[in-house]
């Protein structure tokens, strides 16, 4: 491996991590439910991506081989829809929004 | 130098599922346990990817690809079952 | 390399391929490939006691890899006996079945064909994971045909049944992992050289997975304090079903003799004989249990489902003593009496079917119709039950109670095992004439005229007690010539040497 | 490692074998599935525990024990099915008798429980 | 062959005769009299041989394993009661023929009555003790069917209950002796157990065989304490009870004492053991007689004394008194079975048997009492009558016992007694019944003879009465010399048959008896006012009381202890297995292997953290089921990762995909469940528990961390040798599972196939109304299919396909294969149903999922199967590569196919699980397309 | 049969094809017969379960639409790590988005994309499928959310989908 694609890899594996315990921070300390959907939705997707992209170019010395991605574009699927189905369901059982919220929830 | 890097990504990784398992025992509500899960699963993804880093091998990134594919599908499972009850109908 | 060892697992499995595919098919059709199936099974299982009489170890080994790497069968004379003594029992139980047991789901076929075939592996198999495969497999089977006929007073019995038993497949897994993490090996015959090798902390994990898996094979086998499961669980069984499972207790009871003789036997040093110190005194509590369950049972099913656990308790008490006589009394009890307790739930069902709203219970009721035939039936089978003369069962007991060495032992058994065959003998006596004689007038709503096949069936079953009696020097013969091949375990462990059939290594 | 890894079976058991031991469905369910899980792992440990030597040739110097990850494989597999049915069977206890206890029914409770039981319970 | 044939003869008899039932009564009954007269002629021919005290034995080989031969023995004593059976047997047929009504079923009682006689017959002349145990126990049985006969009496059912059970348990008290002294001589053969008398004796096991052998004699012979069954068996047909009471069953006992005598009798145990109970029953019999209102009753307990006598007789040890014994039981056969036979007659033609009411019969009867009068006076005793003989040689008997001291006064004195109080009820029978004024009450008035022929059978007997009374030597000298000799094993002693002695001291004695009797018998009244005193002792009501304590008591232990709680058989369990397993547990201690610890890695450290706490979490938030089930999955999930640590990938695939499903499943089903559980267990049970559970967790740990830290060596090395070039490829666990082992996976697929079955089958009929809401104040929404879920699963149903195509695919030679892509194409199913709803998917699926498992199992059976046409064993695999222009070298393995199999069956059971609980739902009933769209 | 050989949803099939070359070993004769053989036999199975077929037109625009929520993704994700990092409580917003989009497969699209890019997160779709529910994690006022989106996603979007 030489040494350039050794810090883009490094690089990526830091940004990952830093995003992926960003997205957890924010889950475990933003105030509510709503606030707390963004963190984990988000940061994990870039976190999970940048480490993924680590992968694909670590490996990528090794040999061809890019299934990462796919890991990647089915986590983009699927994220949104799990965050909705969650929000839905916060919704639904009427799940306090903080303090200073504008707009509201729908009735469910 | 990558193997610092990769200590430390992996140390970030589970301080992060650490932070979601707090999330998910203190809850308070049914969806910030479910929303912590599926942090989690995603979470796992990032932990089998560097696994296979660390391991220096491709054959765990299936794993992480069924989490993928799969994973969403008990969240989904569970908002389901908190809104509507019954899952498949 | 015989081909017609995987006979008796082949024919049910690709019957009950056949039956899933007919769900629709008209319910003749279905029945009539059912049976045949079970008759070829039993074709089969005759052809495999020809083949096992010879003394010698038959093996199988499935995708031709050498054993103890591969699974195989292993066919020997216990084998041999327990297919015939299952696939006799199986095509009877069936033929009753189609008197209309069967309907109300259409895999029943299905089930119960995969539940004969879960049994065969069971006795066939010389690897111990693939025992608990087996287990699986005649026990989810069981489940299933347990809960079979709807209704709601199986649906809690089933549901013990079915917890216990999968804390007990959890207990066989972990068993297997601690015999396992000291052999290395799977394969029975390589256990009976490797087991009398282990030393040092080896000896206590492998002796603690031993005792657990006698906990399994003694939950299968329903013994004390484990057998509450069953009682209740046989006694709301549709009838064919509860005489099928006449043979599932067995199973357990078989496991032990394999095992124990087998890899814990005589020959395995320092854990030789493991574990049989605690079965003996359990066999003869499980036998009191049985007997005072028998004499507390306010319907006949129940009384005959104690007796099941009476059966247990008299055949382990034989087998915990490790004496080849005692083996081969054990066994050849074991025929009589599944094949009558099987019998006696099917006269239960008729009893059941002929008495209207009264049921089974051991209660006075209007006298039923076809009373003669019925109670001749009952008559014949609590006889052999209790252990009377002049059928099979008394020639087991007596086989059994000759088989004990003097001593304290022969003390203990003797009394339990007599004292139990005369309480027995009352609660019999009290159901049967309650049952039978007992009547008051009025009327009952007609039963359905009682099906040939129904009481050909039951009285086939019944009938086979006689049968034992007639035969029971040649039988005999076998069963003594099959406790002498079990307990020569280094033929068994020859069958490691043998090459399999050429081609790959 | 390897007491941490016990730990965590024996973890795995206490949960199972207690949950085992409730009086509704539900729990029990849970609880098999918990021993299930602690039995899987046992018996995968039963092959010693390694570090990237997974049992595909050719992409490890060393392989760990493949066997007994076979065996728990088919253990997993049976352990759903099993799962399964007797989930199916609670949910038949619950459809036959109105109450998920696994006895059917609930035993009669003296008073005191009772209350104690409207206290505590929702 | 004449031998078995005389006890075959009955049994075919009774298979034969009730054929005859179509030729009317009389036709069954002389074909039921045929198999006994061809039997009294098969057994004259042997009478040459015996008479010279020489034996007949016909024996056959059965079951040498356990020492039974069909061996048949016949010597004098066998004769001789051969004898009092063939012939008491045919008179009681005849008689049988009056006796029965042309409504009762004749078939089932000849049938019976002939099973009985083979049976009794059997046990006489058999020459193996088994072989008569197996006989003892049919008569047993049989007797009990005829006691029975009225079955729907209750007198009579529960008179044969309490027959069985007395006769049957002491059955097998005798079968436990008897294999106790086959053990000592080493045969069962008569021959061999009564040449080896000296060893049985001298043997440390004689006690507890003799004591067990006497139990079934006394049983049967109604010897106190047993004795009270008899009397409550005389509700059978009185011919059954002329039968079983005067010549058969009840003899059978006595027999048994007679055939063991030269081996067991003659030690002080015997002696005091038998004489003293004889003597017992001899007196509790004779009072008890007095007292009976009932003709049989007066009659039964009469039986009951006089076999008390003759047991005492076999008591005192000498030869005489055997010889006595001997004679008393033809004495006492002939004299109760004419008795009984014109008890019945009474009792037929007057429909009553109270001697209170049957009063002056002899104006109406007087043939009958005639003969009535002849039989009671030999039972009592009257010179001339045959019961006078033997009786005078037991009162010599028991003079000539020599007891020390006062002791010695005890035998005469009691049989003294005995003969008054016999003198007395005789007297009873005859004045009572005949004379003492005009019938009260009599259901049939007037009465009047019998037919003709009912006489018959009594006429017989009361002549062989006469007969062996005035001419003893002559009518069955022979007979009993023979019989006397083979009791005793060979010298016979002296004895004189004649009709008096002179006067002596036993003559004195019956004289004593007869005035006492006479005397006591006119004194009556005051007898009766004393008896009246004591309550009586009702012993069928105590058996019956005892019978319903016995079994309430064990109806409520089986209740308390198989009281259906689930709680209870798991702590059984788990106590079971700690119980078992914590010994050697304890050897093992906290012990480290000889590989020692690997270091701690922390993220994995952390990992397993999460395990545990979330493991232990699940049980302690369990009643908040679902966050429990969020817990658990959390569990899973680990468990997962943990299997990824530790090298194992297809694991980790497995239980990643299973896992999802299971949560889909539980979630399933959490939605017709409450979503709380009560607090139900006291906080005790609880405590017990939680210790349980730890004590299993300890336990756990303890053995995995012995087990991962000590060496071994295991088979793999040859799978993971072989798997390429034996197998094909390079995934050695896949190719474990789809060829080295292919045949657990097969009944793996099978179990999977079942359950789905089988939980299809339980659901078909299940309904279930899901709960409104919550149960938190919310009630469900209606939006049942979001958009977003819908428009995400139209390309997630191919996407996941490919997916599951690449696992399956590479499965032989890369982590994956049939399975884990049979569960990915599942979850891609699941989330259809999940999206769209159930009718909708099912619509587009269009195949049934039976059809998939059948489909499945067929591909794996097939592929495992195509090995045998080339003679190969079943599961066999083969492979090959092949090479195509474009595509490049590709590999073709016949696993592949049975992992398709597996595919199948998976994707088949998986999904009839999950659509079989979704279809509980009412929801998809009702409305086909609900929610927004 | 021959009438069948055809690709019942082409774009479906390429997806499907390409996805088959990411997941195989590099690409190889081998890849490709089979990624087309799949790429022809799935869709054929799974037709059905997708009936209302997305228009796509002006499909190349996509990747710059890619391109655009990458981007976007990237520098959101920095602003709410700030945000989470920032002791200040955010500012969370409820917006009613109305939509203009009809198709739901583009409704669904535009959802996702607000969802993955950070800070917003579509919570629902009203039951007429004309309005959003989105939740922005930090946001001023409605308007400014509903515009940033009409212009950077659902425009590009109404363009590919007719």
């Amino acid at each position: 491996m030489s040494p350039i694609t050794e810090y883009i890899v490094s690089a990526l594996l830091i940004v990952g991590g830093a995003f992926t315990l960003v997205g957890a921070i924010g889950l475990a300390r933003l105030p509510d439910f709503f606030t707390r959907l963004h963190g984990p939705t988000k940061a994990t997707t870039v976190g999970v991506g940048a480490i993924m992209l680590s992968s694909v170019i670590y490996f990528s010395s090794h040999g061809f081989g890019i299934s990462e991605i796919l890991i990647t574009v089915f986590l983009f699927m699927t994220a949104p829809v799990s965050a909705n189905m969650l929000a839905k369901a916060a919704m639904h059982m009427g799940v306090k929004s903080m303090k200073g919220t504008q707009g509201n929830p729908w009735e469910q | 130098m990558m193997t610092t890097a990769l200590y430390l990504t992996i140390a970030m990784v589970m301080v992060a599922a650490l932070l979601n398992v707090y999330r998910l025992i203190k809850g308070p509500d049914a969806p910030d346990r479910v929303l912590a899960l599926d942090t989690l699963y995603i979470n796992a993804i990032a932990m089998i990817i560097l696994l296979g880093i660390a391991f220096n091998s491709r054959m765990y990134l299936e794993s992480g690809l069924l989490i993928a594919v799969m994973g969403f599908v008990s969240t989904v499972a569970m908002a389901k079952y908190l809104k509507r009850g019954s899952v498949i109908e | 390399m015989n081909h017609w060892l995987i006979a008796p697992i082949a024919i049910p499995l690709l019957g009950g391929i056949l039956q899933t595919f007919m769900g629709y098919a008209p319910i003749s059709l279905r029945r009539t490939l059912a049976i045949t199936t079970s008759v070829l099974v039993l074709v089969a299982s005759i052809v495999l006691v020809g083949l096992a009489d010879d003394g010698s170890y038959r093996v199988y080994a499935f995708g031709n890899w050498q054993p103890p790497f591969g699974i195989v069968l292993v066919l020997d004379r216990l084998a041999a006996l327990m297919l015939v003594l299952t696939s006799v029992l199986a095509v009877f139980a069936h033929i009753f079945s189609i008197g209309g047991a069967d309907e109300g789901n259409r895999q029943f076929h299905t089930l119960f064909l995969f539940q004969i075939m879960g049994l065969n592996i069971a006795f066939l198999t010389g690897d111990l994971f693939n025992l608990f495969v087996a287990f699986e497999v005649l026990l989810i089977a069981s489940y299933s045909l347990l809960m079979h006929g709807g209704g709601t007073i199986r649906t809690v019995p089933g549901l013990h049944y079915v917890a216990l038993n999968l804390v007990g497949s959890a207990i066989f897994l972990i068993a297997v992992g601690m015999i396992y993490s000291v052999t290395g090996t799977l394969n029975m015959a390589d256990l009976a050289v490797k087991i009398p090798q282990v030393t040092g902390e080896n000896l206590a994990l492998v002796k603690a997975g031993a005792m657990m898996l006698l906990v399994v094979f003694g939950l299968k086998a329903a013994i004390l304090p484990l057998c509450f499961w069953l009682p209740k669980a046989y006694a709301k069984a549709t009838a064919p079903v509860a005489a099928l499972f006449a043979i599932m207790t067995k199973v357990g009871v078989y496991a032990i003799i394999r095992v124990y003789v087998l890899i814990f036997g005589e020959g395995a040093g320092e854990l030789a004989s493991l574990g049989m110190d605690w079965l003996f005194p359990l066999a003869l509590i499980t036998l009191a249990m049985g007997v005072v369950g028998a004499l507390g049972a306010n319907n006949l099913k129940t009384l005959i489902a104690w007796q099941v656990i009476i059966s247990v308790g008299t055949l382990l008490a034989p087998v915990a003593l490790g004496s080849e006589a005692g083996v081969s009394a054990a066994l050849f009890y074991l025929l009589s009496t599944t094949w009558t307790v099987a019998g006696l739930f099917l006269v239960a069902e008729l009893v059941a079917i002929q008495r209207g709203s009264a049921g089974d219970r051991i209660v006075t009721a209007p006298k039923m119709p076809h009373r003669t035939l019925i109670s001749v039936l009952f008559m014949i089978g609590a006889v052999s039950a209790a252990g009377l003369p002049p059928l099979s069962g008394f020639f087991g007991k007596v086989l059994i109670l000759k088989s004990v060495e003097t001593g304290p032992q022969m003390a203990w058994l003797w009394s339990v095992l007599l004292i139990g065959s005369f309480l027995t003998l009352i609660a019999y006596s009290r159901a049967g004439s309650i049952l039978f004689w007992r009547t008051i007038d009025g009327h009952i709503k007609p039963p359905e005229p009682m099906k040939g096949v129904v009481s050909v069936s039951t009285g086939a079953l019944i009938g086979l007690t006689v049968v034992i009696v007639a035969f029971a020097g040649p039988i005999n013969e076998y069963t003594v010539a099959t406790a002498a091949q079990l307990f020569d375990t280094s033929a068994y462990t020859q069958i490691l040497e043998t090459p399999v059939f050429g081609g790959k290594n | 490692m390897e007491l941490v890894f016990a730990l965590a079976i024996g973890a795995l058991t206490t949960s199972g074998v207690y949950l085992l031991l409730r009086a509704r469905t539900f729990p029990v369910v849970m609880g098999l599935t918990l021993l299930s899980y602690g039995v899987n792992l046992f018996l995968f440990a039963s092959g010693r525990l390694s570090t990237a030597q997974q049992p595909i040739l050719g992409t490890a110097e060393s392989y760990s024990d493949p066997l007994p990850q076979a065996l728990v494989l088919t253990a997993i597999v049976i352990g759903f099915a099993m799962t399964a049915f007797v989930v199916v069977l609670s949910l038949r206890n619950l459809a036959d008798n109105d109450d998920d206890h696994v006895d059917g029914c609930p035993p009669v409770q003296p008073a005191k429980k009772k209350q104690e039981q409207e206290e505590t319970g929702k | 062959m004449s031998l078995p044939l005389v006890v075959l003869l009955p049994f075919l008899g009774a298979i034969a005769a009730p054929l005859f039932a179509q030729g009317g009564r009389t036709a069954i009954a002389i074909a039921s009299s045929v198999p006994a007269l061809i039997a009294l002629a098969a057994l004259f021919p042997h009478w040459a041989t015996l008479a010279d005290g020489g034996v007949v034995l016909h024996s056959f080989e059965w079951l040498p394993a356990i020492g039974i031969s069909f061996s048949f023995r016949l010597d004098g004593l066998a004769l001789m009661f051969a004898l009092l059976i063939l012939i008491i047997g045919l008179l009681i047929i005849i008689y049988a023929h009056y006796y029965l009504k042309a409504t009762e079923n004749v078939r089932k009682f000849y049938s019976l009555l002939l099973c009985f006689k083979g049976s009794m017959l059997g046990i006489v002349l058999s020459g193996n003790l088994l072989l008569m145990l197996i006989f003892w126990e049919i008569t047993s049985l049989t007797s009990f069917l005829l006691i029975s006969f009225w079955t729907h009496k209750q007198d009579a059912r529960r008179g044969a209950r309490m027959a069985l059970a007395v006769t049957g348990g002491g059955g097998l008290a005798l079968l436990a002796g008897i294999l106790i002294i086959g053990n000592i001589v080493g045969s069962f053969e008569l021959d061999d157990v009564l040449a080896a008398g000296d060893l049985i004796k001298a043997h440390a096991m004689y006690p507890v065989a003799l004591t067990l052998v006497l139990l079934g004699a006394f049983t049967k012979s109604a010897q106190f304490p047993f004795h009270f069954w008899l009397p409550h068996a005389m509700q059978a047909p009185t011919p059954v009870s002329a039968y079983l009471h005067s010549a058969t069953m009840v003899k059978a006992g006595i027999f048994l004492m007679a055939r063991l005598y030269p081996a067991l009798a003659g030690t002080e145990l015997w002696f005091y053991m038998v004489s003293f109970t004889g003597m017992a029953t001899l007196l509790i019999g004779a009072y008890t007689a007095m007292f009976k209102h009932d003709l049989k009753g007066l009659l039964a307990h009469s039986t009951v004394s006089h076999l008390g006598l003759i047991t005492l007789l076999f008591g005192m040890g000498t030869k005489l008194a055997a010889v006595a014994a001997l004679f008393h039981v033809i004495n006492h056969a002939t004299f109760k079975a004419s008795l009984f036979m014109a008890a019945g007659i009474i009792d037929h033609e007057t429909g009553t048997r109270d001697m209170r009411r049957i009063n002056g019969l002899w104006r109406y009867m007087p043939h009958t009492a005639t003969l009535a009068m002849v039989a009671a006076s030999s039972m009592a005793g009257v010179p001339l009558l045959n019961g006078f003989l033997s009786k005078e040689m037991f009162f010599a008997e028991s003079l000539a016992l020599n007891l020390p001291g006062l002791w010695a006064w005890l035998p005469p004195i009691v049989a003294t007694l005995a003969g008054i109080f016999a003198v007395a009820y005789s007297a009873r029978f005859i004045h009572d019944v005949f004379f003492n004024g005009k019938p009260v009450n009599l259901p049939i008035y007037p009465p009047h003879e019998p037919p003709r022929y009912m006489k018959f059978p009594v006429e017989i007997l009361v002549f062989a009465c006469i007969m062996v009374g005035m001419f003893p030597a002559i009518s069955v000298g022979p007979l009993l010399f023979s019989a006397a000799q083979a009791t005793l094993g060979g010298a016979v002693p002296d004895y004189q048959l004649a009709v008096m002695h002179g006067i002596n001291l036993p003559l004195m004695m019956s004289l004593a008896a007869f005035v006492g009797g006479l005397l006591m018998y006119s004194q009556r009244q005051r007898f009766f006012d004393f008896h009246a005193r004591f309550k009586e002792v009702d012993e069928k009501a105590i058996f019956e009381a005892l019978l319903m304590r016995v079994e309430g008591f064990t109806h409520r232990l089986t209740a308390r202890i198989e009281n259906g709680s689930l709680q209870r058989y798991a702590m059984l369990m788990v106590v079971s297995v700690i119980a078992v397993s914590i010994a050697p547990i304890m050897e093992l201690g906290i012990f480290v292997g000889s590989n020692g610890l690997s270091p701690i890695d922390w993220p994995t450290a952390l990992g397993a953290g999460f395990l545990i706490v979330s493991a232990l979490a699940t049980a302690f938030v369990h009643r908040e089921r679902f966050t429990a089930l969020v817990l658990l999955s959390v569990v899973g999930l680990m468990v997962a990762l943990a299997f990824a640590r530790f090298s194992a990938p297809d694991l980790a695939m497995t239980q990643l995909s299973v896992e999802v499903v299971t949560m889909v499943l539980l979630m399933l089903a959490l939605y017709y469940m409450p979503s709380w559980t009560p607090i139900e267990t006291p906080k005790t049970r609880r405590v017990r528990d939680i210790v349980l559970a730890l004590l299993a967790g300890t336990g756990m740990t303890l053995i995995t961390l012995a087990m991962l830290t000590q060496p071994f060596t295991s088979i793999s090395e040859f799978f993971l040798e072989n798997s390429k070039p034996g197998g094909g490829g390079t995934n050695v666990v896949n190719v474990i599972l789809v060829d080295f082992r292919g045949f657990d996976t097969l009944g793996e697929i099978t179990v999977l196939a079942i359950a789905a079955m089988g939980i299809y089958a339980m659901l078909k009929n299940t309904a279930l109304t899901p709960p409104p809401g919550d149960g938190q104040g919310h009630t469900w929404t209606r939006d049942a299919y979001p958009l977003m879920l819908k428009q995400v699963a139209r390309p997630m149903l191919p996407m996941a396909l490919m997916v599951s195509a690449y696992i399956f695919l590479r499965g032989h030679n890369l982590p994956g294969g049939g399975f884990i892509a049979g569960l990915i194409t599942s979850v891609a199913l699941v989330i259809q149903y999940v999206a769209n709803g159930m009718i909708w998917t099912q619509d587009r699926v269009g195949i049934k999922y039976h059809n998939v498992i059948g489909l499945g199992l067929l591909f794996a059976t097939i592929a495992g199967a195509a090995s045998l046409a080339f003679s190969y064993p079943f599961l066999t695999s083969t492979f090959g590569y092949i090479t195509w222009p474009v595509v490049g070298k590709f590999e073709v393995a016949s696993a592949l196919i049975f992992d398709l199999g597996v595919y199948l069956a998976v994707i088949g059971a998986t999904m009839l699980i999950l659509v079989s609980i979704g279809r509980i739902s009412p929801h998809s009933a009702i409305k086909s397309t609900g929610g927004k769209s | 049969m021959f009438d069948r050989l055809n690709f019942p949803q082409p774009w479906l099939s390429l997806v499907l094809f390409s996805t088959w070359q990411f997941l195989s070993d590099g690409i190889s004769g081998a890849s490709v017969v089979m990624g087309l053989l799949l790429a022809w036999i799935i869709p054929q199975i799974t037709h059905g379960f997708w009936p209302e077929r997305p228009a796509f037109v002006k499909v190349w625009r996509m990747p710059m639409f890619v391109l655009i929520v990458v981007w976007d993704i990237l520098v959101a994700s920095c602003k709410v790590a700030v945000l989470i990092l920032n002791p200040r409580p955010p500012k969370p917003v409820f917006v009613n988005y109305p939509l203009q989009l009809e198709h739901p497969l583009a409704i669904s699209l535009l959802a996702s994309t607000i969802s993955l890019t950070p800070g917003t997160v579509s919570a629902d779709v009203s039951d007429d499928n004309k309005t959003l529910l989105i939740h922005a994690l930090d946001a001023e006022s409605e308007q400014e959310v509903i515009d940033a989106i009409h212009k950077r996603y659902e425009k590009p979007l109404m363009e590919m989908f007719r």
